[in-house]
């Protein structure tokens, strides 16, 4: 996985140029931020969810979305996505609205929602390298099923998923985090149907990615730490 | 681990989908047998005098067609959609029209093509002479891929929505008449005598249009949906 | 000319402007089409080649127009929904839509009864009539696909999309079925009017501006509701006196 | 020749009136009573929303 | 909170698909439009001969009408399938074929029977005289039912995603053909002056036949399907 | 609620009788017993899951099946549900075979699986009578109105449930736990998208059940607890 982590380097110092040299960026007053979101406000139907949303997150910081069920924790990281047009407010990453941004901000970042996003009929193998290519990455067979080995798909690999167990369906959508150069990870509930050993190794792949100076926003309704990074939240009601 | 150009997504998601369509074989057969069935049912519905059935061959073939590929439209996004790889497939840091392109292509080379293979077989079952079965294989080719790129527009519109096949083909076989009737028409301008050359050319300036519009509005559409 | 078209283009104004206009529209359409069904009935003569069966040219004619023309407002509509979204500009394009598909039937419907003592036939699988007979799906696939997605403001997306492909599609459409039919069929009989007579001329322009005027009145009143229906939460919809009466 | 089109042809201005005047004035006066019955559901509507929140307003 | 009888059980699945294609009232209009524009869609390929079109119509309506049955179909048990809704009806404490019955006949009540209602409008279209509309109808609605009723057949096997499902797919389709020959055959034989009566009262064996085995056939598929 | 407790009663002195005076029971050899699984034995592909596995469970029992992603924990319920066939070994209820039982094994099970069983376009109110009326009971709307409150869904009552949240589309298909008079629950991960008061609710419903001499098998990976029950654990490995 070193050339993973080059392929970072060498992007985390474009990015750097680019804050420091985007004119835009220094509207904020900060130097450093990556996203920011001002005074959001997003409704479903004829309920207003959250409204007067602010918050910003910095390269290295976890936040974790909170609430109970309806809340609308995932209307919000869907909002982050672009999917849904919030009613009011503004997402701005490094500078930018992502509704101006669009592509390059996607090429940045990496969402997992409820669904897998995988296909039942393909194994583990074909699913994590089509979908390594569709975020513009491609993984030859090696680097994949040492990621699906990595996430303990070992000896399943090249099974049709729809055979697998909901926690393997659900590791093989996770291994995605291991074939990655997104800055950004926006996880809704990633430990669904996992078991302690796998919620474990969530856990350190946080870690790993807080240390690249990555980026996390999550949601779960289960205890989750992560080594050596504070976690910030956000409270939803 | 390397980043993929463009064109390299296009043959990615063409080779996907494809390689999807292999695991399930049945959805491929049962578009041609829907397409020969079809096709064959007339001979019974409507008698066996041969003068009749020649004439009526090429209207017969194409509506066929049209419907078969219109049959197989309603999975084209939709399965996509359900376990949510559509959603990856928005968030990709590349063109969604160029996806979409890749998606209509791989449709055409599963549901069209083998259509394409099939009619001269079926167009002999009508004593269709061979100069107006070549007309036809050209026509077919042309106006295929055409149903399958405007299909999409209906497909990505229709999408999560109940009973989206049937409201599909409501939104779409108006759009797909012109195809038809130029279609037909230049198989039958054989027979007449007629210009063959100016239908095909209409089917090939459809084509056109369609390849340079249909991607982006099918794109388009998809956001919508996707809300 | 100082006139704030902009002012009108909001829904605020726009709903009390089409309330106060509606009664008006309304009136003038019944007047003129109890003018031109009298001048049609009584005043315009037999026709020669056709009898009486002519006299259902001032609904058909009127209607078939009307609802080709109301498709490409409804599509304009739409657009400049999807491009600049305005609120008000799908409000009625969704408002357009059941008059239009309306009209397509009515001259579907009366061009058929005149089919029948003409041609011998309800139907024949004329250029024109096959046009209309499309049009009418291309409508009904608007509000079906329209009616079939819950929120207001996808379904407004997605059916102006439609809109728009359809109205690309409608001259390609037109042309090609013309060409269909002429290539291999010289035998339909074709209605031909020559040198119309004065009376005939008025009774039709006067039934087309009453049926004009009818489906602005229509449209108008339906736009009104689908204001109300949207922009209940706001705070102008509970002040209206309607509403708190 | 069927019945019908005997008919037709000695009561012509009745076929033209039944079929297509009465059909087109009926649809009209379908359309309009749909508007307003559209109208009127939608304004009940409004009102039931109107009380809801109100009665919420009272609560706080 | 009290027990419900098997009757009770048979209106509720009737009662809960039919509310379900109610949600989307379009869904009904637009099986019916389908139908509409699959019948309109032969002249266009065709040509406009008003006596050529006049022989082929008994067969275009019906191949129409099996069309928009199968096409609705699709979705007999898929969405219940995936949603997980189908495997409770298989742990329901009744018999499944009774709950198969009930789906079969709200599948026909909101997909067979706006055809049957339809048809001679366009009937009318294509000239046919009104005797032949009248066998046609009854046809319609003698024939529809086995249609829905045989394509759940096909529906419940092609729910598994086991390899056998061309096969069995294939076996199906021939089972439709029958009511087409007896239907198109009824209409044809008023035009030739032959026996109406015999078509028809094969028709309607076919119809008892399918009542009395689908039902239990179309259950044991699904057994089979989601094991 | 206390139309359904009668009931309850009343099947339960039915069932009494039915192991009293039913000989098949007798073989076992105790009088009490109800659910018996005997050596049973599982393979999915060419993978045996588990093999020689045999419990049995009595009334007023609650027994949690253990086993990291991918161990066979649901194949084991989907077998006892009898959708899946055992390569080995019996499942037997109140002394028969569920094999002959089928349709009365049905009536005294409640199966809730990985896939919630609600439509999208039905609201929760429809859903809950209509899956209740499947299995056999006709639930009035005051009845139904009132289990979907327990749930904590007021409000949402009558929406769609293609636009409720993931936690509340389960809650929905959990619903059916307070209009069942099932004897036997076999859940598989019940509290999947459950918030804290949820799965503390979830708790509630259990305690309530086993103290109604009912029997629970279930699967989870978070933690779970409930008040007055010993909990029994198999394990698959
Ligand atoms: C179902 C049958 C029919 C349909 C759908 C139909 C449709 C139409 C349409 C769409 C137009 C407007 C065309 C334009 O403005 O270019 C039209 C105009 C007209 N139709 Fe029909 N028509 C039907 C039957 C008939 C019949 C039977 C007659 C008379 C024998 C007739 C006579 C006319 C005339 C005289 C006009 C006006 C001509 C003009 O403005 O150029 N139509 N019809
Ligand atoms: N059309 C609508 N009308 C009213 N309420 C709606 C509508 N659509 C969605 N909602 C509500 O919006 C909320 C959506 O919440 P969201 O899915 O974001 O919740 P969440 O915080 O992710 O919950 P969970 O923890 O259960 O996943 C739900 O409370 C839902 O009931
Ligand atoms: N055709 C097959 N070939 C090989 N292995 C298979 C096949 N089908 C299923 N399996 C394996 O059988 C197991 C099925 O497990 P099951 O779904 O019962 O797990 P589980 O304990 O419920 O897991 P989870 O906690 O993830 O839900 C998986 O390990 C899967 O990989
Ligand atoms: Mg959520
Ligand atoms: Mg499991």
């Amino acid at each position: 996985m070193s050339g993973k982590q080059l392929n970072f380097w060498l992007l985390g110092a474009l990015s750097w140029h680019a804050i420091v040299y985007n004119p835009a960026s220094s509207i904020s007053g900060f130097l450093f931020f990556m996203l920011e979101v001002s005074n959001l406000a997003c409704s479903r139907g004829d309920h207003r969810l959250f409204s007067g949303l602010s918050f910003m997150l910095h390269p290295g910081q976890i936040m974790q979305v909170q609430g109970a069920n309806g809340s609308g924790k995932t209307s919000l990281l869907r909002t982050l996505c672009g999917f849904m047009m919030p009613d009011e407010g503004d997402i701005v990453w490094r500078g930018e609205s992502i509704r101006e941004l669009d592509e390059e901000y996607y090429a940045e970042m990496l969402y997992l929602g409820h669904l897998n996003a995988i296909k039942d009929e393909l194994s583990a193998l074909e699913n994590l390298q089509i979908s390594a290519g569709l975020s513009g990455i491609e993984l030859d067979e090696k680097e994949a099923l040492a990621a699906l080995r990595r996430m303990g798909l070992r000896g399943r690999e090249r099974l049709p998923t729809k055979v697998l167990s909901q926690g393997q369906r659900r590791r093989v959508a996770l291994a995605r985090l291991l074939a990655s150069d997104a800055a950004l990870w926006i996880l809704d509930e990633p430990l669904t149907a996992l078991d302690v050993g796998a919620v474990e190794l969530i856990q350190e792949l946080l870690a790993e990615h807080l240390a690249r100076q990555g980026m996390v926003i999550f949601t779960t309704h289960q205890p989750l730490q992560v080594a050596g990074a504070e976690m910030r939240s956000l409270s939803l009601s | 681990m390397k980043k993929s150009t463009l064109l390299g997504l296009l043959v990615l998601v063409i080779r996907r989908d494809l390689v999807l369509a292999m695991r399930r074989r049945a959805d491929v057969l049962t578009t041609l047998i829907f397409f020969v069935m079809v096709v064959s049912l007339f001979p019974l519905g409507v008698g066996p005098e041969m003068s009749m059935l020649r004439k009526m061959a090429p209207g017969v073939l194409w509506v066929a067609a049209l419907l078969s590929s219109m049959l197989s439209l309603g999975r084209l996004f939709s399965a996509d959609y359900l376990d949510g790889t559509l959603e990856q497939m928005m968030l990709a840091p590349q063109s969604l029209s160029m996806l979409v392109l890749g998606k209509m292509t791989a449709h055409w080379m599963v549901s069209g093509l083998p259509l394409v293979l099939m009619a001269p077989v079926l167009g002999l079952q009508f004593d269709m002479p061979v100069q107006a079965l070549g007309v036809l294989i050209i026509g077919l080719l042309l106006g295929t891929p055409v149903l399958s790129m405007v299909g999409a527009i209906g497909a990505a519109l229709t999408l999560g929505l109940r009973g989206g096949g049937v409201l599909l083909s409501l939104l779409v076989l108006p759009l797909c008449i012109p195809v038809l009737i130029f279609g037909t028409g230049a198989v039958e301008a054989v027979s007449t005598g007629l210009s063959v050359a100016s239908h095909l050319s209409l089917l090939g300036a459809l084509l056109v249009l369609a390849l340079v519009f249909t991607p982006w509005v099918t794109a388009q559409a998809l956001r919508i949906s996707m809300e | 000319m100082a006139i704030n078209w902009f002012k009108y283009s909001a829904p605020t104004t726009f709903y009390g402007l089409a309330g106060k206009l509606i009664p008006w529209f309304a009136l003038s359409a019944a007047i003129l089409f109890a003018i031109g069904l009298y001048i049609g009935f009584v005043v315009a003569p037999v026709d020669a080649q056709q009898g009486e069966f002519y006299r259902i040219i001032f609904i058909h004619v009127p209607s078939s127009i009307i609802s080709m023309f109301l498709y490409l407002i409804m599509a304009g509509y739409a657009a400049l929904g999807l491009i600049f979204n305005t609120r008000l500009s799908a409000m009625m394009a969704t408002a357009i839509a059941p008059t239009g598909a309306l009209f397509a039937f009515i001259s579907l419907w009366t061009g058929a009864l005149w089919g029948k003592p003409m041609w011998g036939a309800w139907w024949v699988w004329d250029a024109r009539l096959t046009s209309e007979l499309i049009l009418l799906f291309l409508y009904l696939g608007y509000i079906a696909l329209h009616a079939s997605i819950d929120d207001p403001r996808r379904a407004d997306r997605a059916s102006a999309l439609l809109a728009i492909v359809g109205s690309v599609n409608v001259p390609i459409i037109y042309f090609s079925v013309q060409w269909w039919n002429t290539l291999h069929q010289g035998s339909t009989i074709k209605f031909t009017g020559t040198s119309m007579h004065i009376a005939m001329q008025q009774a039709m322009f006067t039934m087309l501006a009453a049926c004009w005027l009818y489906a602005i009145a229509v449209v108008l009143a339906r736009v009104r509701s689908i204001i109300l229906e949207r922009e209940k939460h706001t705070l102008w919809i509970s002040e209206l006196p309607e509403v708190k009466g | 020749m069927s019945g019908l089109d005997i008919w037709m042809r000695e009561h012509t201005l009745a076929y033209i009136w039944l079929g297509s005047y009465a059909v087109a004035l009926l649809i009209f006066a379908i359309e309009i009573a749909m508007v307003i019955h559209k109208r009127k559901i939608t304004l009940q509507q409004v009102r039931l929303m109107r009380d809801a929140e109100d009665e919420a307003g009272d609560e706080k």
